[in-house]
């Protein structure tokens, strides 16, 4: 059972958490004209990194979304970061 | 057979058997102790050659003397002997023994040996085919019989805890170090894997001036006094992230552990050191013990195991083993086994051990290669180990966040040292590894000599075999593992694994830290897989959702299934399912049903930004949706696949509630959230999930009108109000009713929402305007058929994973929508625009055929048949009185009129594709 | 060479088994070769072979950053079957089994194929329905099925709780008769010995940690041993093939998690088959040793962790006991975790890499095991040739741009 | 489709109550829950706000679910829908919670047995899992005595996960 910091409700069990995806990625403006390609990258591409990691998740029991900085071998949790950018 | 215990013992008598003799050991007792104790030395048989074997230590280390207990009703399978305490009426048997271990009949396999060796069947058993051996290869392996009995009551507890300090291991280092901590003020608790607390303590003659009960007593009151928890027969079993130590808290045979999942800010591991045995000829035979086996049984159980002892040692450790057991009786040779090879003679138990030409009778051997620190937890936890030249161990080194290692764990293998390690580290100051006194004589296996020497007991796994490993290039130490099973036995290599990978050093001639360690994996002992089940168990795995109309269902006589997660009416009354749902859909037809609908989800959107949201949640254009209107429409997955199906309906110019499917409601209120706080502004949309607050109630059908009339609601419901399609909020009784116009039985219906208390009046008034005009009930079964004969689609039924909305016949959002909305581009996508897509079609067959089965494929080609799709729903329309069926087949919508073939499990039928809309495509029924 | 045989091994017993010829050399690596394959699991070892053997193509290296079979190929579950739905999937997979099915011979090797059978369980009316469409799509495509009810689901695994109060009883089933377990070390060992015969040089303990890129060409590898220049490199790392992808400047569409895995201690004969049941998201096989081997579903958290935790473990575990119920009282021995690489549609990735000379074998997930034999014998194809085998092409990397998928999932009916 | 009417026992009467050595758990009744969200919800209510471990004493109050919304129990009745005015979103779900009343020394426990809870460690919202399923837990009147929300629908499982649970105190 890991532990994840939610930025509001603090630390919880693992299991209130969902992972949604990597953090970073920008949805692309679908009025304009998108390449396959490019399309394709916003699906589907990830970097999964081996080490520290930028990831959006989920607290299921608040509804938070936020990103969690975690160390994807050590499993160790660096910090966690509200979406909002008021948040307190 | 003499008595082995000494006097001093006192404890009640308890009866058993063991291979059908009867026995009689003391309360206190392993089955190992009671079985020394009444002079039994056989206690099981090997795994590949079925040589004899006795107990090599006194508790989780043993490998050899494994049983099978039964009492009363309970059997459990592979018990070692030495960890499981004595009860009253046990009866225990070897396993992989028949009749006995002390006569086994396979006895005589160990004469193949040559044979059998390492990874023998990886050379042969090829031709003709492994298939004609295997049956029997497995029946000779394996050690217990487990019985398919399920035990009654058999239910593990689960239960979460934290602590300042977790100090694993009751011995003197444990306790002086959870003591410590206790006084200190912390919260602290020791966990002992014994029934009773001293661990090593036990076997000194004094401890800082006091006999080592008292000791043990004084500190065990001292922890409970500044507040620490001890428990007993309890093992850390492992250590998982973010530190999480499972705990199994052991009960009487035969019960269910409890797992404590305890969440520690810092772990102190005091779990002390283990005896290695010494590779010497035969030195797997019964009589042949652990130095700190003997001594255990001395102390704690008052059983000498020998009169005549040789003690084979290489180290200072065995000195005061030597005292002990003379003290007791016991005549002691010592013998060093550095000096020449040694070899033990005798089958069943050692008369003599040889050395030099030299012969010492025996009746038993004590031997002690060095000790090695238990470090599992250690690893577990993700420490590293560093190998130590003095002590010849790998010792705990670089600290895995707030963990230490004490006392004999750590390597500190003298008492005072220990203890003040301990005092110091369970107050939670650093600690700095003393200098050893420890003095021994690196001993370790001597590869080419004679004879077989073992170095993994249960397994049968010899010096030889890790010498043929060598040879063949299996020299990673995991390759040496899998290929020899060296450490792979029930013990986990608690006593092979450092002997394997000394010969293996010593053969390639590096050093042992070059040669490594293979992992170390929880559980630290075998633990029942019940202690996982817990509260997981039956009815708690994934409990349905209960409606609040269930009482009145089951008055109806409802017989009730699980749709979508809840438990919901599947048809009512009796006659069964196959006469009653016809019934029910004929019913709907010519008059009325009524039908609970609470299920289906109530999402409410609200806010400012709330209809662009939604507009961009769903497939269809929604900002074109007037308030009090409903619209039907698709939710995608970013992939372009319909993910959702249902109503939105829009309450007013900032307010939408969205009715999902019911088994979709905790997944779209994500999606909802998800999108909500990513890439929009939270402050101007927010989600409320009311699903739960209202009860639905359906009435569908000719009559329905004439049932709400009957209502007497605030509001007009005479003819053409309210439309198809549209959405009022009314009274009735005083309670706020909704009123939703929207049909999935494509006759006319009612929605009719109102709070879950007053669900059951609702429905009461209802059946009552509605059971004189011949309505009735209505189940989710007949309500199924309702829907196939209108081509309504069920989702994930009607639709698979790569199902887009115009595979089902909506094209123009995709077509002309201007704004963006999830999926978009991958409506676009190469794969979205193939030709050969799998789209919705209805199939017919003459009505007096039996209707198609569902999951039967569409085919075509005469010799290799291809799918080209596949029957999703299928039933006997009751209204049409034929088979109808719906089906997903590529090309599907230009196909229509077209004679295809229908393959089911080896047989073909014809049928023809058809529009998926069997009855009433004009949709006149919704307006009547 | 030491050709194995009962007629070898008596032999050798009787002289103490000195005999024995090394199952594959230690050799040093070369500056340069035909082919180098970076990673020293099933798929690489089987890729190195099937080079050498179809291709004659025998100056390859491979590369193994720790001890060879010791990723995933070491940490399964050894499952080998091809109930799969889709055609695409079902010619890929049963062309495994098929190499399966004489690779013991094939290699001089005994891999312990057991095929003892499969059964997929069904827990409800939509379950038989989707079982169906199950079993009639195996006989379209050519693979072995047969649709159980719930009385022969018992008959052919007397240990599977039938009662009707379990919590999702059991209605019926699917079962692959060819389906069953291998011994998945030996795929390694035998796929490893095999290819060193055939000249292929094995290196372990060598980490890759660049790639070689001339204009735009991938020329080689860099590893923790020296540069090795080759014209064709040949990815199947598994878990770790963003890593590898990284170093040649392109991102893979993979999410490495951790897969659990659990043995029990040993049992005499208790299960006929390997059973799974998808509500319980668990499934389990006796190995010949008598441990009960069982799995279940990835984590909840994407990781690198090669260890198990307490969450997985109780689902899987309690899983088990609800499907039998009677083994609820055996004990666990030991529980580990492989880090598997995951697709968007749980296939697998074959063929160019994109980057010219680099190719990849990689994503195959929880399921990579079965499909060794296979996997390196497209891989050598697509290498030694430069187009891809039929079977092969479906899986290509492209499908993620034409959205192509090939989603078994998707055909059980669950919308992703 | 199987009957399976027999298998789920009728929900239970709701005047049940489990007792065990120290513990005591039953239903209350709940006359009004208001869920209000907003940017500044958790300053527009006026009812005093209860996060984890506060103890409450009011039978009135605003439970804490999120960042941006509060449950009021036995609140004020409010108007359903969006408030433009106090930029509030407003639902009444009165009947979408049941809730359960634990009491005794044993109640921290038994609930420990189903979610990693401890009064030492202070959370701003009072939703969490426990036994698998979605509630808001706080404490009432004292430190022995829990208060817990749980979806209608699931009022039934809780229970049994409860009384299950409860058969392990001694």
């Amino acid at each position: 059972m890991q532990l994840f910091p939610c930025p509001f409700c603090g630390w919880r069990d693992e299991r209130e958490f969902l992972f949604i995806a990597e953090a970073g990625k920008e949805r692309p403006d679908t009025t304009q004209k998108i390449s396959d390609e490019d399309w394709a990258r916003y699906l589907h591409s990830i970097r999964n990194d081996k080490g520290a990691v930028r990831e959006v998740w989920m607290h299921l029991t608040c509804g938070e979304l936020f990103i969690l900085e975690r160390d994807s071998v050590t499993m160790e949790v660096i910090g966690s970061i509200a979406l909002r950018k008021d948040a307190a | 057979m003499t008595s082995h215990r000494v006097s001093g013992a006192s404890g009640a008598p308890l009866k058993f058997t063991f291979d059908g003799k009867p026995y009689t050991g003391m309360e206190g007792d392993t089955l190992a102790s009671a079985l020394l104790a009444n002079g039994v030395r056989v206690m099981g048989r090997s795994f590949k050659y079925h040589r004899p074997r006795g107990p090599w230590s006194a508790w989780v280390d043993d490998p050899n003397a494994i049983m099978t207990v039964r009492k009363g009703a309970v059997e459990l399978p592979n018990c070692p002997a030495t960890t499981t305490y004595l009860e009253n009426g046990m009866n225990a048997k070897a396993v992989n023994a028949y009749p006995s271990a002390a006569f086994d009949i396979k006895g005589g396999l160990d004469l193949f040996h040559r044979w059998l060796g390492a990874g023998f069947y990886y050379k042969t058993f090829i031709w003709p085919n492994w298939h004609l051996f295997e049956p029997a290869i497995r029946k000779m392996a394996g050690l217990g019989h487990v019985t398919d009995k399920v035990l009654d009551g058999y239910s593990a507890d689960q239960i979460h805890d934290s602590c300042e300090v977790l100090i694993i291991g009751g011995g003197p280092a444990g306790l002086a170090a959870a003591r410590a901590a206790a006084e200190a003020g912390l919260n602290a608790c020791l966990v002992e894997d014994h029934k009773s607390l001293g661990g090593g303590a036990l076997l000194e003659q004094t401890i800082e001036g006091h006999a080592p009960t008292e000791w043990v007593a004084a500190h065990a009151q001292a922890i409970t006094e500044a507040g620490g928890r001890i428990f007993t027969h309890a093992t850390a079993y492992g250590i998982y992230d973010h530190q999480l130590v499972a705990i199994i808290e052991n009960g009487s045979f035969g019960t269910a552990p409890r797992l404590r999942r305890m969440r520690a800010n810092r772990i102190v591991l005091a779990t002390g050191a283990l005896d290695r045995p010494i590779t010497f000829t035969n030195n797997d035979r019964p009589g042949i013990m652990s130095v700190t086996g003997a001594c255990t049984y001395l102390a704690q159980h008052k059983v000498l195991v020998g009169r005549q002892i040789t003690l084979v040692s290489n180290n200072s450790y065995a000195d005061a083993a030597e005292a002990m057991l003379s003290a007791a009786g016991a005549e002691i040779t010592r013998i060093a086994p550095t000096v020449g090879p040694i070899k033990a003679i005798g089958l069943k138990t050692p008369v003599a051990l040889t050395q030099h030409d030299r012969t010492h009778p025996v009746d038993t051997i004590l031997a002690s290669g060095g000790q090695t620190p238990l470090v599992h937890l250690w690893r577990h936890a993700g420490g590293k180990l560093t190998w130590c030249d003095a002590r010849q161990a790998f010792l705990p080194d670089s600290n895995p966040v707030n963990m230490v290692a004490v006392g004999a764990a750590n390597g500190t293998f003298e008492m005072e040292p220990a203890l003040e390690e301990a005092r110091t580290v369970g107050k939670g100051d650093p600690s700095e590894r003393a200098e050893t006194q420890y003095h021994l004589t690196p001993l370790w296996p001597s590869p080419g000599s004679e004879g077989r020497q073992w170095i993994d007991f249960q397994h049968d796994v010899t010096l030889k075999d890790i010498e043929l490993a060598a040879r063949e290039n299996y020299v990673s130490v995991e390759h040496l593992k899998r290929y020899t099973t060296l450490g792979m036995a029930s013990d986990q290599g608690k006593t092979s694994n450092m002997a394997g990978l000394a010969a293996m050093a010593t053969i390639q001639n590096r050093l042992i830290p070059e040669v490594g360690t293979t992992t170390f994996r929880p559980p630290f002992v075998p633990v029942p897989i019940e202690i996982y089940h817990g509260h997981h168990k039956s009815k708690h795995w994934h409990p349905v959702k209960r409606l609040a109309l269930e009482a009145e269902h089951r008055a109806a006589g409802a017989a009730l299934g699980e749709y979508g997660g809840w438990l919901r009416p599947a048809w009512y009354g009796t006659g069964g399912m196959a006469a009653r749902v016809p019934d029910e859909v004929r019913m709907a037809r010519a008059s009325a049903g009524i039908f609970d609908a609470s299920p289906l989800g109530k999402i409410e959107v609200m806010g400012p930004d709330a209809e662009a949201f939604v507009n961009f949640i769903y497939y269809n254009t929604i900002t074109t949706l007037a308030p009090g209107r409903i619209r039907y429409g698709f939710m995608l997955s970013e992939g372009g696949v319909v993910y959702d199906d249902g109503v939105v309906a829009r309450l007013g110019p900032e307010r939408f509630l969205i009715s999902c499917s019911s088994s979709h409601v905790d997944g779209v209120r994500t999606h909802l959230e998800a999108w909500r706080q990513d890439g929009n502004d939270p402050d101007r949309i927010f989600v409320h999930d009311t699903t739960q607050h209202w009860a639905t109630i359906t009435v569908t059908g000719p009559i329905a009108r004439d049932i709400m009339a009957a209502l007497d609601l605030q509001t007009d419901i005479s003819k053409d109000a309210p439309p198809h399609m549209s959405f009022l909020e009314t009274i009735w009784q005083d309670t706020p009713v909704r009123i939703a116009r929207v049909s999935f039985s494509g006759d006319l219906s009612f929605e009719v929402s109102i709070r879950r208390s007053r669900a059951q009046d609702l429905w009461q008034a209802l059946m009552k305007a509605g059971t004189p005009l011949g309505a009735g009930p209505l189940g989710l079964e007949a309500m199924a058929v309702m829907r196939a004969e209108k081509g309504y689609i069920m989702i994930g039924k009607d639709t698979d994973g790569e199902t887009m909305p115009h595979d089902l016949g909506f094209t123009a959002p995709r077509d002309k929508k201007s704004t963006a909305f999830v999926g978009d581009r991958s409506l676009h996508m190469a794969v979205a625009n193939d030709p050969d897509r799998k789209q919705l079609v209805g199939l017919s067959v003459s009505a007096g055929d039996a209707m198609l089965p569902i999951g039967a494929h569409v085919v075509v080609g005469a010799i290799r048949q291809r799918s080209l799709g596949y029957v999703t729903s299928s039933y006997v329309s009751p209204t049409l009185e034929r088979p109808i069926a719906l089906a997903l087949v590529e090309k599907g919508a230009s196909r229509m009129g077209e004679t295809v073939n229908v393959w089911h499990l080896g047989e073909t039928r014809e049928a023809v594709i058809s529009s998926p809309v069997f009855f009433d495509p004009d949709g006149k029924r919704l307006h009547a | 060479m030491t050709r194995y045989s009962g007629w070898k091994l008596f032999k050798e017993g009787l002289r103490g088994h000195k005999g024995w010829a090394q199952a594959w050399r230690t050799p040093k690596l070369k500056p340069e070769y035909d082919a180098v394959i970076v990673g020293g699991g099933g798929h690489g070892l089987a890729t190195a072979y099937y080079l050498a053997k179809n291709h004659k193509i025998t100056n390859v290296a491979v590369i193994e950053k720790g001890w060879l079979g010791g990723g995933n190929t070491g940490r399964n579950t050894t499952v080998i079957r091809s109930n799969y739905f889709y055609p695409e999937s079902a010619d890929l997979y049963d062309m495994s089994v098929r190499l399966y099915e004489g690779l013991s011979k094939d290699l001089n090797y005994n891999i312990m194929f057991s095929q003892r059978g499969m059964i997929v369980t069904a827990h409800s009316e939509p379950e038989m329905e989707m079982a169906a469409r199950q079993v009639n799509a195996m006989h379209l495509n050519g693979v072995d099925a047969e649709f159980l009810d719930a009385k022969q689901v018992k008959r052919a695994e007397p240990a599977l709780n039938t009662r009707s109060d379990m919590r999702y009883p059991i209605h019926g089933g699917v079962l692959q008769k060819r389906a069953g377990t291998g011994r998945h070390d030996a795929v390694a060992w035998g796929f490893a010995r095999a290819a060193d015969q055939l000249g292929v040089d094995i290196i372990q303990n060598c980490e890759v940690t660049d790639v070689i890129l001339e204009g735009g060409r991938c020329a080689g590898v860099v590893t923790s041993l020296g540069e090795v220049r080759a014209s064709m490199v040949g990815a199947a790392a598994a878990g770790h093939s963003s890593t590898i992808a990284k170093m040649a400047g392109f991102e893979l569409p993979i999410e490495s998690y951790a897969l659990q895995a659990f043995v029990s201690e040993p049992l005499k004969p208790v299960l006929k088959t390997v059973v799974l049941c998808p509500p319980f998201g668990t499934y389990v096989s006796q190995s010949d040793k008598g441990g009960l081997v069982i799995g279940g579903g990835l984590d909840r958290v994407p990781s690198y962790g090669q260890r198990g935790n307490l969450p997985m473990q109780e689902a899987v575990l309690s899983g088990l006991a609800e499907m039998m119920p009677s083994l609820a009282k055996v004990k666990l021995l030991r529980h580990w975790g492989g880090i598997v690489d995951v697709t968007p549609d749980s296939s697998p990735i074959i063929g160019p890499s994109g980057v010219d000379g680099l190719y990849v074998n990689c994503g195959w997930g929880t399921g990579g095991f079965k499909a060794i034999p296979v996997g390196g014998y497209l891989l050598a194809h697509v290498m030694a040739t430069g187009t891809h085998h039929n079977v092969s092409r479906p899986f290509d990397l492209t499908r993620f741009i034409s959205g192509r998928l090939v989603d078994e999932s998707a055909a059980s009916g669950i919308a992703h | 489709m199987r009957d399976d009417s027999k298998r789920w026992p009728a929900p239970r009467d709701p005047g049940d109550v489990i007792e065990a050595p120290g513990l005591s758990v039953k239903k209350l009744h709940v006359s009004q829950l208001t869920l209000l969200s907003g940017r500044r919800a958790l300053h527009q209510t006026k009812l005093p706000l209860v996060a984890w471990p506060d103890v409450v004493t009011s039978d009135s109050l605003a439970v804490v679910l999120r960042r941006d919304r509060v449950m009021e129990v036995n609140g004020p009745a409010r108007t359903d829908g969006w408030d433009n005015t106090e930029s509030l979103a407003i639902s009444d779900v009165s009947d979408a919670y049941a809730q359960v009343e634990l009491t005794g020394e044993n109640a921290l426990s038994l609930l420990r047995r189903g979610t990693e809870l401890d009064p030492k460690i202070p959370s701003r919202s009072t939703a969490r899992l426990c036994f698998g399923l979605g509630v808001s837990l706080y404490r009432f009147r004292d430190d022995t005595t829990f208060r817990l929300h749980v979806a209608s629908a699931h009022d039934e499982a809780l229970w049994h996960a409860l009384s299950d649970a409860a058969k392990h105190l001694s």
